[in-house]
This record gives C-alpha cells, structure tokens and sequence, in this order.
C-alpha cells in the first residue's frame, strides 16, 4: 500500500501549485483556475487521511463531496461576476481591476 | 432614608441638572434663542447654588467620605463581581471644593455665553454635557463612573472649541482634544491593569484604595503603572512637556469654554492624580514623586518664562496656566499636608481667577476682534471696569497677598520647602516672573495713551459684571479667609496615604 | 480703646477703601474729606493706643493679641499684632505723614481726573502699611509688605496716560518683586527651621540657637534681600527715582516717609536674628554705606527736583542699615522718623513748588522763588537744614546717632565713608534749596505765573517744618519724660538683651557732624550762590565723563536693561521658541505627522490588485506557520 | 435525536426569502421598497421567534449544530441586522435596480449562514455555513451589475474569498489527519489526548484555519479586499458587511476556538495577539489617509477587529472563567459595534440618497443642511471612539476589562493607543459636518421618516447601552457561558 505521506506530498505539492497559479496569473478565469486545483489538493488530502487515519473512513468523504459541490458552485458564481466585469470594463485581467485601492 | 443619603441625592442633583438642562436643549427650537439662554442661566443658578450646598453642608468634622449616594449598576456579571459597577458619588473635602469651583465657574461662563447667537442651542448643549462630565468626576467613588465622566467632560471641547472658537480653531481643537484623549489613553491602560490586578471584580474605588494601600497591587505594578496614571491625567493638568495644547487650545477657545477649561477641566487632572495616583498607588507616589516634582518646577517656570514675550494675551494666559498648574503638581509631589492642601488651593485659585482673565479677554475680543497687546493702550479710559476686573484676575495670577493665588501658592512653597528647598526657590522665582508678565500686560494694554481705534469700546455688560463678580467674591473670599477651604481640604489630605504632616 | 484693638487703625482707613472705591466717584469732591475722617480717625486712635501703652504695668512690655487662623494638620497659622516700641514709632509716623498728605492732596491733587481713586488707594496704603507695622508674624508681614507694594505700583502708575509713569510703576513693582522672592523665601526658611511664623518665636528660637548658623545666614540675607528691594538699597536702588513719576504727595508718603521704610522697619524687627547670624550685620552695614555714598554721588548732577530728593531718601535710608548694620535699632527707628518728618516736608514743600509752577520740577527753569512762596519757601528751608544735619534739626541729632554707633560697632573706616556721604547730602540738599528758592528765576515766564499755594497745602508744610525743627529733641532723657515716655529714644525703643540706653552727647561727633554739613553747604553755596554759571559747572569742565557717569547714575539703569532685554527676555524667547518649534511643533504635532505618515506610506500596500491582496495572504500564512514551527516546534 | 423544531426561526428566514424572491417573480410590479418592509417584518418574525429559546435547555443536533444561548445571541443579532439593513436598503434599492428581490433574500439566508456559523459544532457544517453566508455576499457586493466598482469589488471578494477558503479547508484537512475527526468534540478530545511535544501539522493546520477566519473577520494581513469590497459595495451592503459578516466571523471563531482548540491554546494564542495588534494598527493607521467614508469605516472596522481579537487570544491564556470574562466583552462589544456602525450606515444612506456623495467632503456642513443627521453620525462615531454617553465606551471597556490578563496587557495597551489614533479620523469627518459651510444647496432637507425613526431608534439604543450596560452585559454573559461549560456545545466535558 502506498503510504500516506505520498497522498500529503502530493496534495501539498498541488495545493501550492494552485497556489502559484493564484499568485501569477493575471487572467480571473485561470486564477479561479488555480483556487479550483488548491481544492482539489483538499479534497486529495481529505480522502487520503479518510482512508488512513480515520476509522469510520467517511467523514473525510464526505467533506470531499462537500468541498466538490462548494467549488462547483463557486466558480458559477465568479464565473458570472467575472462576465459582469468583462461586460463593464471589456476585460477580463484582473491587474485592470484596480479602481479600487489605497 | 438618613440626612446623609438625603444629602447624596444633593450631589445627584447637582451632575444631573445640567444633564437634564442639556436634553430640555434638545428639545427647544433652535430659533428660540432666548428660550435657551433662560433655560441655561436658570440651570447655571441652581447648579451653583447646589455646589455652594455642598461646600457649605460639608462637616469638617464628619466622616471621610459624605453625602454619598450608591446605585447598583451592574454586578454579578462575567468578571463583575458584587458592587461591579456602581454610580457611587459622594464628596470629601476635597471634591467639596472642587464643586463649588465648578458651580461658580459654570454659572459665570453660562451667562458670559449670554451674547452667542451663532447656534446657541447647540453651544448650551454641549456646554452643559460637559459640565455634567467635571461634576460626576469630582463625585464619582467608581473607577468606571471616574473614567466615563472624565471622558465625558473631554468629548464636546473639539465642538465647541472647533464651531465657536477663533484663531486657529481647528488646529488648536484638535490639537486639545486628541491631546487630552491621549491622556485618557493611558489612564485606560491603567484602569484596566488596576482592575485585573486588584481581582477584586469591582470598581469601586474606596475597595481599589484599599488594595492599593495593602499591598494587594504590588510594589512593582504600582511602580510600573503610577506613571501611566499620572502622565494621563498630567495632560489635562498642563504637566510639562505635555502641555502645549493649553496656549493653542486657549487661543481658539471661546470665552466659556476657556473659562470653563482652564478654570475646571484642568483641575479633572490634578484632581486624577490625588483619586488615581497618590491614593490608588501609594507605592508608586512615594517612588514617583520626585519625577514630579521636577516636571512640575519646569513646568512652573517654563510656564512663566514663555508668557514673558508673548503677545495674545489669551497666549500669556495659556502659558501662565502651565506655570500655575505646575504649583499644583509641584504641591502634589511634596506629599505633606500644607503643600498637598496648597495644591488643592491653587486648583480652586486657579480655577477661579483664570475664569476671571479669560471672561475679560473674551470681553474685549468680542468688541475688538483682536487680542495682540500691541494693538491695544490706554484702554482704561474706556473701559475702567474692565481694567478694574482684569487687574485683580492680573493681581491674584500675581500671588498678591489678599487674592485666592497667594493663599494657595504660599502654601505650596511652604509645603516645598520642606522638602525640595532648591525647588521651593525656582518656583518663588517663578512667581516674580509672573510679575513681570502680568504688568507688562496691564502697561501695555490698560494704560499709555488710547488709540482713537478704540474710542467706542464698550464697558462691561452687566452681565459679565455679575459674572466677574462672582468670580472675584471667590478669588477675595479665598484670599482673607481662607480657614474654609484648608479646613475642608485638609480634612482630606490627612487621610490620603502616604502623606506626612 | 486699649492697645490690644490697635487692628482697628489699619481696619478703619481698609473700610475707606472700600467706601471709596465703589462710591467714591459719585460724592461730591469725590470723597476726600473721607480721606481725611479716616486718616484721622486712625491717627486720633493712635494716642489712645499710645496712652494705653505706656500705662500698660511694666511700662514698655509688648502687647499682642492674636487669633487663629487656619489649620491644617498639626500646622497652627495665628494671625495678629504685636505692639511694641517700635511699632509705636512707626503707629506715629505713618499716621501724622499720611495725614499730612492726605490733606495737602486736597489742593495738590484738585482737578486731576480719578480724584476719589487717588484717596482711596491712599487708605489702602495707610491700612496695609499699619497693618504691616503690627504684624505679629512674618506671613501677616508678607501680605501687608505686598499689598503696600501694589498701592505703590497703582499710586506710581497714576498717571497712566504717560507712558514713562507706567514704565516707573511696572519697575517698581518688578524690582521690589525681585527682591520679595528673597523675602518670601526667608519667612519659608525660617518657617521650615522653627515651624512658626510668630516673630517673637522665631526670635527666641535664633537666639535659643535652634538654627545652624549657616541655614540662619542663608535664611536672614533672604529676607534682607526683600528689605532691601522695598528699601531702594543698591543694587534694588533704581526703581525708587523713577517712582518720582507718581503725584507729588504720594511721593511724599510712600516714597520717603513710610513705604520704603519697611525693610528699614523689618530689619530692625528680625535684629535679633541678624545679631546671631554671623556676618550678617556687616552686610547690612556695608549695603547701607555703599547705598549712602553712591546715592549720594548721583544726587549731585540732577536737576529734576524730585528726583535729588529721591537719591537723597535712598542715602538716608542707607544711613538707617548703617545703623541696623551697626546693632542699634533705636537709632535706626530715631532717624527713621525725623528722616519721615523732614523728607514728608522737603517733598510736599517741592510739591507745592510744582503745584504752584504748574509742573514745572526742573531746577533749571526755576529760581528765586521764596521770594514768591514764602511759607512753601521757609519750610523748604528747614526741612534743607533738617536733611543736611545742621543743628540743631532734627536731622542734626538722628545723623550724630548713627556715627556714635558705627562707630562703637565697626570703628573708624566706616565712620570715614558714611561722613562722605553725609557732607555730599548737605552738598546737594544745599545745591537744591538755592537753585530752586534763591538767586533770580532762570525762566520768566514760569516765574511770572507762581503764586503761593493755598492754606490747605502750607498748613501741612508748617505742621511737618515744626515737626522737622524739633523733633530731633525726643533723643533727651528729659524731653521724653516730659511727654510721658520712659525717656528719650534710646531708652525706649532697644533690643531687649541691650537694655535701654541714655542719650549723652558726644561733643566730638557732634563737631564732626556740624563740620561735614558745613563743608558741603559751603562748597554748595560756593558753587551755587548767585547763579555763578563759571563755579556750577567746575565738574563737568573738569572731567565730562565723570560728570556723565554721575548723571548717568553709574549706567544702573541702562545695565538691568540690557540685562533684562539679552538675558530674561533673551531667554524667554529661547524658551518660547523652543516650546513652539521643539515640543509643539516637533513633539506633539511632530508625532501626529508622522503617524499620519506611516499611514500615508502604508496605504500604499494596498494596490488594488488581486495577485497581490494573494500574496499578503500567503505570506502571512507562511509567515505564521514559520513563526509557530521556530517558536514552538 | 433528530429535533428540527430547533431550526424554526431559521425556517422562517430562509421561507421569508423564498417567498420574497417569489413574489417578485410573479408579480414583476410589487414596488421594491415593499419588498423591503416585507423583508424587515420577516426579520421581526425570525427575531420573535428566536426569543422563545432565550435560556432554554441547550440542544444539538446530532453533534454537528447546536442550539444554546450562544446560538440564540447571533440568531437574534441577524434577525436585528437584517431588519436595519433591509430598512435601510427601501429608498436606496428602489432608486438602483429594476429587480430587489433577490437582494432581500439574499439578506435573509445570509443572516441564516451566519446563525449556522454560531451554531456549527463540526468542521463540515462549519464550512458550509461559511460559504453560504460568503456567497450571499458576494452576490450582494456586486448587485449593482452596471456599477464598474460595485462588480470590481465582488471579483476582487470571490477570487480571495475562494482563495482563502481552500487554505481554510487545508487548515482543517490537516487537523482531520492529525485528529481523526470533523466534530468540535472529537477535534478536542483527540488533542488533549495527544502526547506532548507539539506536531507541525497542528501548528500549519491553525495557522491556516487562523487565515481563513481571519480574512472572514479582515484581520492583517488578511484585510486588503475589505476596503475594495466596502467601497464598491452598495451602501447597505457595506452596512451588512461590516456588521454582519463580522459578527459571523466571530461567532465562527468563538466556538472553533473555546471548544475544539482551546486545549492547544499554546500554539496559537500568540498567533492571534500578533495579528491583533497588526490588524489594529494597519487599519487604524490606513483610516487616517482616507477621504472616502465607506473605505474610511472599513478600515475603521479592521482597526475594531483587531480589538476583539485581542479577546480571543485572552480566552487562550485564560481559564474558562477567564474564558467566559473575555467572551462577554466580546459579546458586548459586538452589540454595540453593531449598532453604531448601523446606525452609522442608516445615517450615511440617507446623506447618500439625498447628495449622491460618499466621500468625506460630501457631509461638508450637514449639520447646516440636516442637523439632525450631523448629529447622529456624530453620535456613532463617538461610539466608535469609545467615548461616553455612547455604547461604545461601556462596551469597548468591558471588552478591553474582559481581554486583559497578564499575557494580553500589552495588546490591551495598544489597543487602547489605537482608539486614540482612531479619535483623529473620526474627527475628521465631525470637523466637515459642522467646522464648515455647506457646498451648494445650503436649503434645509427632510429626512426620509424611516430612515429617522431607525436613526432615531438606534440612537436609543446606543445610548443606553452606553449609560447602562448592565442588561447588555447580562445577556452577553449568558451568550458565553454555554462555550465554557461541559455540555452540548462542547459535546464533551471540558478538558483541563
């Protein structure tokens, strides 16, 4: 059986990933993008810890199915915000989004 | 109900009625001006009549703390233990003379303000909340009660200075107000720290005194905190070097709020350090004192040497207040009997005849519409009365024997010369400088040959002679006989811990 | 009246006061006949309490009767009087000089706007300078020493319109101060030694030897410091001719007679004290020598009247620490009065002369004027005598006094210097009486229009020559039994360890005396007589620059004013300078700025862009993560 | 046991909601301010019918809600918000968009996501309380679709609002591993039965559950979509967010802190004090640059945050006694920070529909134009301030009184200096209503009669809260009880 600690290397090594992406990315869908592999990297984690840790086995399962719907749900919703902005301001860049600030 | 508890209902009386005048303010039309200078001359009478009550029904021989009157305000509650918070007012000697100081200076500025027609209303709202703030703080016996009201007496100045003030009004509003809430600021700390180490779960003072003096708040966190709380409450007091709000401030204030100002709320400060410094901490006054000792000399003559080339004469008052709040901690860090009372007779002193001084600048200013001394000469002949007015205020400033300055500053040297006999010097040197700032107003100002400019400046108003009146009753009063005041006072100081006789 | 009610003097000019000042202006001829009732009244009680106190048994024992005050603690304050000889003495000059003056106001003073002001601040002194006379402890002396000083500085300031009358009242007032800060420190100190203010106790306690002699040295030359402000002694000197500037008959009154004797006054009552302090008494002595004798060199070059007569008070009360100086109060007090008498005199006299001239003070433009004012004239000429020791003036006999006890005290060298003195006050008090009275009138136009001064003015010239011819008598055994004293001066006014003392004279010094005045009225009249303009100015042609120094007065004046100007004022603005540019300007509004800095830089974290909103968030996380895993991993 | 009669009041929200966003859709012509009343009478309702479990026995729901007076206090603390804010939102809604309803209802489940987040005792249901509370804001933030900063500000929210959220989630995965389990119980028993020594994961896991709570709450260095999002933000909304949003975070942080990590208080209470004290000063010192009122108050109300986080760290250092001290003056402060900021926003609305301005030179001489308003704002931010008179002194007071312990002394006074530097910036704004004369119109103008009697009502309010803090102070100690003792909203007996 593979150990745990690879499920976790793994899963941090995405997670930071989606990390990078928020961080370097300009474009709002990528950057959400991004944030959807940092839930993955959850998810990855709580289905591996789930498995190995947990004794019902479910809990972190269940969570995974959670966090799946949430994100579904989220990135519809910052989807039609993003479309929003583009319809306003013709661009998507989220560097251009900058009214707003000091 | 006993006398006693009767009584406390007097000293209810008198920190609500201006409360209570303030909201039937609320409630009156803005238009009907003269309505509102009624409701507030009618408010000043009783609020001084009720603060001669106290000084006068004060027993010199009764019991340390009377009058007193306890509510219940909150207990029982998370760190709140029996007696949490209670509105706990009472008098002792000297918060009794503290009062009457208040009442007579609120009165003269109430009908001093009688010419304001600019929002009135609002002036007299403000006016009376803060009044309502110096008087629960010279009653409170609660540590949450002492705090809300000192604040309370802070808030409305940015408002009053900042809309009916002159010269610079906002810089000196907000310069006064967030130096004083700065002030304020450490004694919060302090509060807090006091509560938590005391855990006793109330903030009663007479129980925080009481640890205070048996150790329960130790040595080191006396120590630690007594500057905090003397700093704190130093800024309102003018201690050097936290005093600059006082000449800016001044300057900008208008006539009531000065009077007001420098003749009460200074003394909210002096009279936090005696509440929360020498009998909260006892420890830490005995550590400390000597720090203030020589703040307070500096400020002394800091004070007096600044005013000498001034030219505001609101200026010159400004800094002389620094120098005579100065006498006042001076007379605090002697921690003996005579300079203790000698403080607490400057405070009144000063209180009074810095009313007088600052009822007499705004007399002329709002005629003249400046203050610099060099625009002014020979204004005695227009204005006898006013000389007459200002030169006694000048005189009292002075320390001229028959005046309230003199009683209390001599005092005060006496009281620092047994200790501090180099700095008991200073501060007589002091005392000349004052002099010499003083005539040099009264002889540029009041005599020389008239301008023509001035030729249609008006006398006094009868108003403003009432005003004065009552005010120079007060500096003479303190100024011969003085055996009311030192004996209410030192009835007090005699049971403050850690002090000598 | 017994003497223990002796407070009602001060207390009844006080209620004057009062009376005057709010009611004054209304009355008609604004009340001075009030003036008059109450000086008088107070100087009617006077010989009550005079009766009573030489028929106290045991003759001269003080009386005193005090009451308490305040209390604070364990601290006792008593207020009350102590009436012994030597406020007797001064009961009897200031009541008889202020009512003198008092009256001659009536017609100096008439027509001079604030006429009912004037009397009222005259009762104002006359109660506080009694009162000052018969405090029983030092802080009563205080207040009074204080409040004598204020009507001083209102009735200098007179004048107000002018400004150099203003300038004059505010150095008076500013001077004197300098020195009561000495004063008031000395009561503290001796407070702070013998915890009471009560003269006698604090007496008692010097000579019981309770105080280190040092902490007494200290503590005594403080308090003569305020005795020597309020006496014009140099350095204080220079606000005393200045003073000149107020009315004439205030001049009169405080200026010569009574307020400036009160450090004369507070000396002689602490000599006890001074007597155990080692070395005090040589300063007091060598302030008063060198206060006679500088005094008496700028005298020399005036020409304003009133201010020859002003240098001539401050010598004369030089001459009064010298006898102070030499341990003898009886003397002091002696001169003290027949000084009071005769200078009272010589200033109303020049009052008239003034009044009559219309304000004309210049020996410049004046002349020959007896011939016009005979009795303003002749009583000149007596108080002149009187002042320049001629005998048998009262002058004559005090002035001899003083160099008997100096002469026991410190011996010769003194005896040398103060006769300087003495012959330059006989010098200038001549050079004064014949340019003003003899020779012809240097200005026709001011001559023609001078007329003698009505009755109410020559009366109380007359009262005072009498008063300045004979007064010096009381110094015989005899003449005092006469008018009911024990004996003459000196065996009624002593310290009390020294014992009463008869007057004998001494042929020698009375030589001496009779033959300075009679050099410098020689040398006066040789450079004076008959308008000789070739002998008049003999100095000046002989050394300018002297003659500039003399008019100058030693450049005093000019060196406390640029001591003032570069050094208080100097530093005053220093000191306001740093207050507005250091603390205000840097401190406190320095602080606010720089915390409205930090918020102006670190608004500008807040760019607006999502990446880097991340980013905070990321490093934030990483930075707590990193911090817990050093701090607790 | 299934006991769904816990839920009731929320059912009534959540109905109210679907009800309102229905009516709208059937009858497209209902006007939108009645949508409003509709929506604040719902409020009343929920309010009403969250007063009958005040001091009631307390309840759970199989382990993962709990009902208590923990509970019952953010219950009736939405209900009130929604109820102001929905008030609030009539004239300036009607006069914005062509369709409200969703935006009131919104309101309402918004309010319920913050009642699940006081009530959650498990990390999933914690989780998707959040997100539902998170998503209803994020909808409302950019309401005004044509408005450029309005959708600006919900991009800039979603996008770090999702981003923290997954670090939140990383958080608690690696607290599952660590622990074996999602409950508050479970979390707490596994750690106290851990053995010593202090494991990485535990450390990374509460830092990272500390930066999603702490961007929920916007505390530095967690903040910076705050003033964006409050400044795009329709005005209500910025209300709702500043009030609401908050408080939710709290009452989330409240329970996740007392009852699952308390016991490995060590390894973050520090944690919390320093970002206390940067959140403080960043916002305070950020606040006095600003001109815009909105950006102004969010920067204010991060300075409020760092206050109350100052409690969280003493319920670390403290025993439960200590705990609940510290949690009452939370509890307090919430309830008078809540309603002056209303009270604040209800005044500024009705400025705001009247000039079109919210910049501080905008309410320059108001107290010419509308006294009345001048004095209200002025009595809010005196509140803020913590003078008296104002709850805010009382509150602010019992709050610091609660948070000091020997450990906290320092944040306290910080905290303390702080409010101080807030005074200055606060009385900027007083300085342009009555230190100057108005621009333009200098006529007097009504207000709007609902807008004064909320003002009017919330002034009361503040006001006696201030003067007497006692029954205020009561009901917050009630509030915070259940978190200290054994029972259900701990599921467990406390662990030493």
């Amino acid at each position: 059986m593979v150990p745990l600690e690879n499920y976790l290397v793994l899963s941090a090594i995405v997670f930071a990933l989606g990390v990078y992406g928020v961080l370097a990315r300009r474009n709002a869908v990528l950057v959400l993008m991004a944030i959807e592999l940092m839930l993955n990297a959850v998810s990855l984690n709580f289905i591996a810890f789930a498995a190995y840790l947990d004794p019902g086995k479910i809990t972190g399962a269940i969570f995974a199915v959670f966090i799946i719907t949430v994100a579904a749900a989220e990135v519809g919703l910052a989807l039609a915000i993003v479309i929003r902005l583009f319809r306003n301001r013709a661009t998507s860049n989220v560097d251009e989004a900058a009214i707003l600030k000091w | 109900m006993t006398f006693d508890e009767g009584q406390g209902y007097v000293v209810l009386a008198t920190m609500a009625v201006p409360l209570v005048a303030a909201f039937l303010l609320v409630l009156v039309p803005g238009t009907q001006k003269m309505w509102v200078r009624y409701i507030s001359a009618v408010t000043g009478a009783i609020v001084c009549g009720l603060s001669i009550y106290i000084f006068a029904a004060y027993q010199v021989d009764g019991s340390h703390t009377q009058m007193t009157l306890r509510w219940v305000w909150v207990e029982n509650t998370a760190f709140l233990g029996k007696d949490g918070v209670t509105l706990y007012l009472a008098v002792d000697g000297i918060s009794s003379t503290m009062a009457l100081l208040t009442g007579v200076v609120a009165f003269a500025g109430a009908i001093a303000s009688w010419k304001i027609e600019y929002r009135n209303k609002d002036f007299y709202i403000l006016y009376w909340t803060l009044l309502a703030g110096v008087f629960g703080t010279f009653f409170s016996y609660d540590l949450f009660f002492f705090f809300f009201f000192y604040e309370l007496a802070v808030m409305p100045l940015y408002l009053l200075i900042g809309v009916w003030g002159s010269t610079r009004k906002e810089y000196g509003a907000a310069k006064l107000t967030l130096m004083l809430v700065g002030g304020s600021v450490l004694i919060w700390i302090g509060v807090f720290a006091t509560f938590h180490e005391a855990n006793l779960g109330t903030f009663d003072l007479p129980k925080l005194w009481a640890a205070g003096q048996d150790g329960t708040l130790s040595p080191t966190f006396q120590k630690t905190f007594f500057p905090m709380m003397v700093i704190g409450c130093g800024v309102l007091a003018a201690l050097w070097p936290f005093h600059t709000w006082s000449p800016d401030g001044h300057m900008s204030a208008p006539t009531a709020v000065s009077m007001v100002h420098a003749g009460v709320l200074m003394k909210l400060g002096a009279f936090g350090i005696i509440r929360l410094g020498i009998q909260l901490m006892p420890e830490g006054a005995a550590f400390w004192m000597p720090g203030l000792m020589v703040l307070g000399v500096i400020g002394a003559v800091y004070g007096a040497t600044a005013a000498l080339t001034q030219r505001d004469m609101k200026l010159i008052s400004g800094y002389s207040s620094v120098s005579h709040m100065g006498y006042v901690l001076m007379g605090l860090a002697t921690m003996n009997q005579i300079g203790v009372t000698g403080a607490v007779l400057q405070m009144f002193s000063h209180g009074v005849m810095t009313a007088l001084v600052f009822l007499m600048i705004g007399a002329i200013y709002d005629q003249a519409h400046t203050r610099d001394m060099k625009d002014f000469g020979g204004v005695t002949r227009v204005m006898p009365l006013w000389v007459i007015f200002y030169t006694i205020a000048g005189l009292a400033n002075v320390g001229l024997p028959g005046f309230s300055g003199f009683t209390a500053e001599f005092h005060i040297f006496v009281g620092t010369f047994k200790t501090y006999p180099v700095f008991g010097g200073m501060a007589i040197f002091a005392a000349a400088l004052a002099a010499g700032y003083m005539l040099r107003l009264f002889a540029i100002v009041f005599f020389g040959p008239m301008s023509p400019r001035w030729s249609d400046l008006k006398d006094l108003t009868a108003l403003e002679r009432l005003s004065g009146g009552m005010l120079i009753a007060s500096i003479v009063m303190m100024g011969v006989w003085w055996a009311p005041f030192t004996d209410r006072i030192s009835s007090a100081v005699t049971l403050l811990p850690g002090v000598t006789s | 009246m017994g003497a223990e009610q002796a407070w009602l003097l001060a207390a009844i000019p006080a209620g004057f006061f009062l009376l005057l000042s709010f009611f004054g202006r209304p009355m008609p001829r604004g009340g001075d006949y009030f003036g008059v009732i109450s000086i008088g009244t107070s100087f009617v009680l006077f010989f009550f309490v005079l009766a009573d106190f030489l028929d106290t048994p045991g003759k001269v024992g003080p009386i005193v009767n005090s009451i308490e005050w305040s209390n604070i603690g364990d601290f006792h304050l008593r207020m009350g009087i102590y009436i012994d000889p030597i406020t007797i003495t001064m009961f009897g000059v200031v009541t008889t000089v202020a009512l003198m003056v008092n009256i001659f106001s009536i017609g100096y003073m008439k027509g001079e706007p604030r006429y009912y002001w004037f009397f009222a601040v005259l009762q104002m002194f006359a109660a506080s300078m009694l009162m000052l006379v018969m405090a029983d402890n030092l802080l009563l002396v205080y207040i009074s020493w204080e409040l004598v000083g204020v009507c001083s500085f209102l009735l200098i300031g007179f004048y107000w319109e002018k400004r150099s009358a203003t300038e004059a009242a505010k150095k008076a007032f500013i001077t004197t101060r300098v020195g009561d800060v000495g004063l008031l420190i000395g009561i503290i100190l001796l407070f702070k030694a013998t915890g009471t203010f009560n003269i006698q106790e604090i007496i008692h306690a010097a000579e019981a030897g309770e105080i280190g002699q040092a902490y007494l040295f200290i503590a005594v030359m403080a308090i003569f410091l305020g005795c020597m402000g309020k006496s014009a002694q140099v350095p204080f000197h220079v606000w005393l001719p200045d003073a000149m500037e107020g009315p004439t008959p205030v001049s009169a009154l405080i200026h010569a007679a009574t307020m400036v004797v009160a450090g004369v006054y507070l000396t002689a009552r602490l000599l006890p004290v001074f007597a155990v302090a080692d070395g005090a008494l040589l300063v007091v002595t060598i302030v008063g020598l060198t206060t006679a004798l500088l005094t008496g060199f700028m005298a020399l070059a005036q020409t304003d009247i009133k201010k020859v007569l002003a240098y001539s008070t401050v010598g004369q009360l030089g001459f009064m620490f010298v006898a102070l100086g030499a341990g003898n109060p009886s003397v002091a007090m002696f001169h003290l009065a027949t000084h009071a008498f005769f200078k009272a005199l010589l200033f109303l006299g020049s009052g008239s002369v003034i009044h009559a001239t219309h304000h004309n003070q210049e020996m410049d433009k004046l002349g020959g004027l007896w011939k016009k004012m005979p009795i303003t004239g002749t009583t000149f000429f007596v108080g002149s005598l009187a002042l320049a020791g001629v005998i048998p003036f009262a002058g004559f006999w005090s002035k001899d006094e003083i160099f008997v006890a100096l002469n026991e005290a410190w011996g010769g060298w003194a005896v040398l210097l103060l006769g300087l003195a003495a012959v330059m006050t006989a010098f200038y008090t001549t050079r004064l009486f014949i340019r003003t009275f003899m020779g012809k009138p240097k200005d026709e136009h001011v001559y023609e229009h001078t007329h003698e001064s009505g009755f109410v003015m020559t009366g109380p010239l007359i009262f005072l020559g009498i008063l300045a011819a004979v007064s010096g008598f009381v110094v015989f055994h005899g003449v005092g039994k006469a008018i009911g004293f024990p004996g003459g001066i000196t065996e009624f006014i002593f310290l009390e360890h020294h014992g009463p003392h008869r007057y004998e004279m001494d042929w020698g010094f009375a030589a001496g005396s009779i033959g300075m005045a009679t050099v410098g009225i020689w040398a006066a009249a040789w450079m004076y007589w008959g308008n000789s303009t070739r002998r008049s100015t003999v100095l000046a042609e002989w050394s300018p620059g002297l003659y500039d120094m003399l008019q100058k007065k030693f450049y005093f004046d000019e060196l406390y004013q640029a001591a003032i100007d570069r050094g208080v004022l100097g530093f005053s603005y220093v000191v306001a300078w740093f207050d507005r540019y250091v603390v205000n300007d840097t401190g406190v509004d320095g602080s606010a700025q720089a915390t409205g800095f930090a918020g102006g830089v670190l608004k500008y974290l807040q760019t607006g862009r999502v990446p880097n909103y991340a980013m905070a968030i990321a490093l934030g996380v990483a930075g707590l993560a990193v911090a817990g895993l050093v701090v607790r991993g | 046991m299934r006991d769904y009669t816990i839920f009731i009041p929320e059912y009534i929200a959540a109905g109210s909601a679907v009800a309102i966003i229905g009516l709208e859709l059937f009858m497209p012509k209902f006007r939108k301010d009645g949508l409003a009343y509709l929506t604040a009478l719902a409020a009343v309702a929920w309010f009403v019918a969250g007063l009958f479990f005040i001091g009631k026995d307390p309840k759970s729901f199989q382990g993962l809600i709990a009902s208590d007076d923990f509970t019952t206090y953010f219950r009736l603390l939405a209900a009130g918000i929604v109820f102001v804010v929905a008030l609030m939102s009539a004239h300036y809604m009607r006069d914005r968009t062509k369709t409200a309803s969703e935006y009131y209802g919104l309101m309402l489940v918004g309010g319920c996501g913050m009642v699940y987040m006081a009530a959650a005792t498990e990390l999933i249901t914690a989780y998707i309380s959040l997100e539902l509370l998170s998503f209803t804001l994020y909808i409302l933030v950019g309401y005004l679709k044509r408005d450029n900063l309005s959708s600006e500000a919900s991009l800039k929210y979603i996008l770090l609002g999702a981003f923290s959220s997954a670090m939140f989630l990383y958080g608690m995965s690696l607290i599952y591993g660590v622990t074996g389990s999602t409950t508050y119980a479970g979390i707490a028993e596994a750690l106290s039965g851990r053995e010593s020594g202090t494991d990485p994961a535990v450390i990374v896991g509460f830092m990272l559950i500390l930066a999603g709570v702490g961007f929920k709450v916007s505390a530095a260095p967690f903040h910076m979509w705050a003033p964006d999002a409050y400044e795009g933000a329709p005005m209500p909304v910025t209300a709702f967010l500043s009030t609401l949003s908050k408080a939710a975070g709290f009452a989330l942080i409240l329970r996740l802190f007392s009852a699952a990590i308390v016991v490995d208080a060590a390894e973050w209470r520090w944690a919390v004090m320093v970002l206390a004290a940067l959140t403080m000063t960043m916002g305070n010192l950020i606040a006095i640059q600003q001109k815009n009122l909105k950006r102004l108050i969010a920067y204010s109300s991060i300075g409020q945050v760092g206050y109350m986080l100052i409690t969280i760290a003493a319920i670390g250092y403290g025993d439960p006694q200590g705990g609940i001290n510290a949690t009452s003056g939370l509890l307090i402060h919430i309830i008078g920070y809540v309603a002056s900021t209303l009270l604040f926003f209800t005044a500024l609305t009705a400025a705001y529909n009247k000039t079109g301005r919210d910049d501080i030179d905008g309410l320059k001489g108001l107290a010419e134009t509308q006294p009345f308003l001048a004095l209200v704002i002025t009595c809010s931010l005196f509140s803020f301030a913590g003078l008296p008179f104002f709850a805010g002194f009382a509150t602010k007071l019992f709050m610091f009184q609660g948070a000091t312990t020997s450990e906290t002394m320092w944040v306290v006074g910080l905290a303390v200096l702080n409010s101080f530097i807030s005074l200055y910036y606060y009385l900027m704004i007083i300085r342009q209503m009555y230190l100057y004369e108005p621009v333009g119109e200098t006529a007097r103008w009504k207000v709007n009669p609902v807008l004064g009697g909320l003002a009017v009502a919330l002034v009361l309010a503040v006001l006696f809260i201030g003067m007497y803090p006692g029954p205020a102070f009561t009901v917050s100690e009630e509030a915070a009880k259940p978190l200290f003792e054994p029972g259900v909203a701990t599921g467990m007996a406390r662990v030493p």
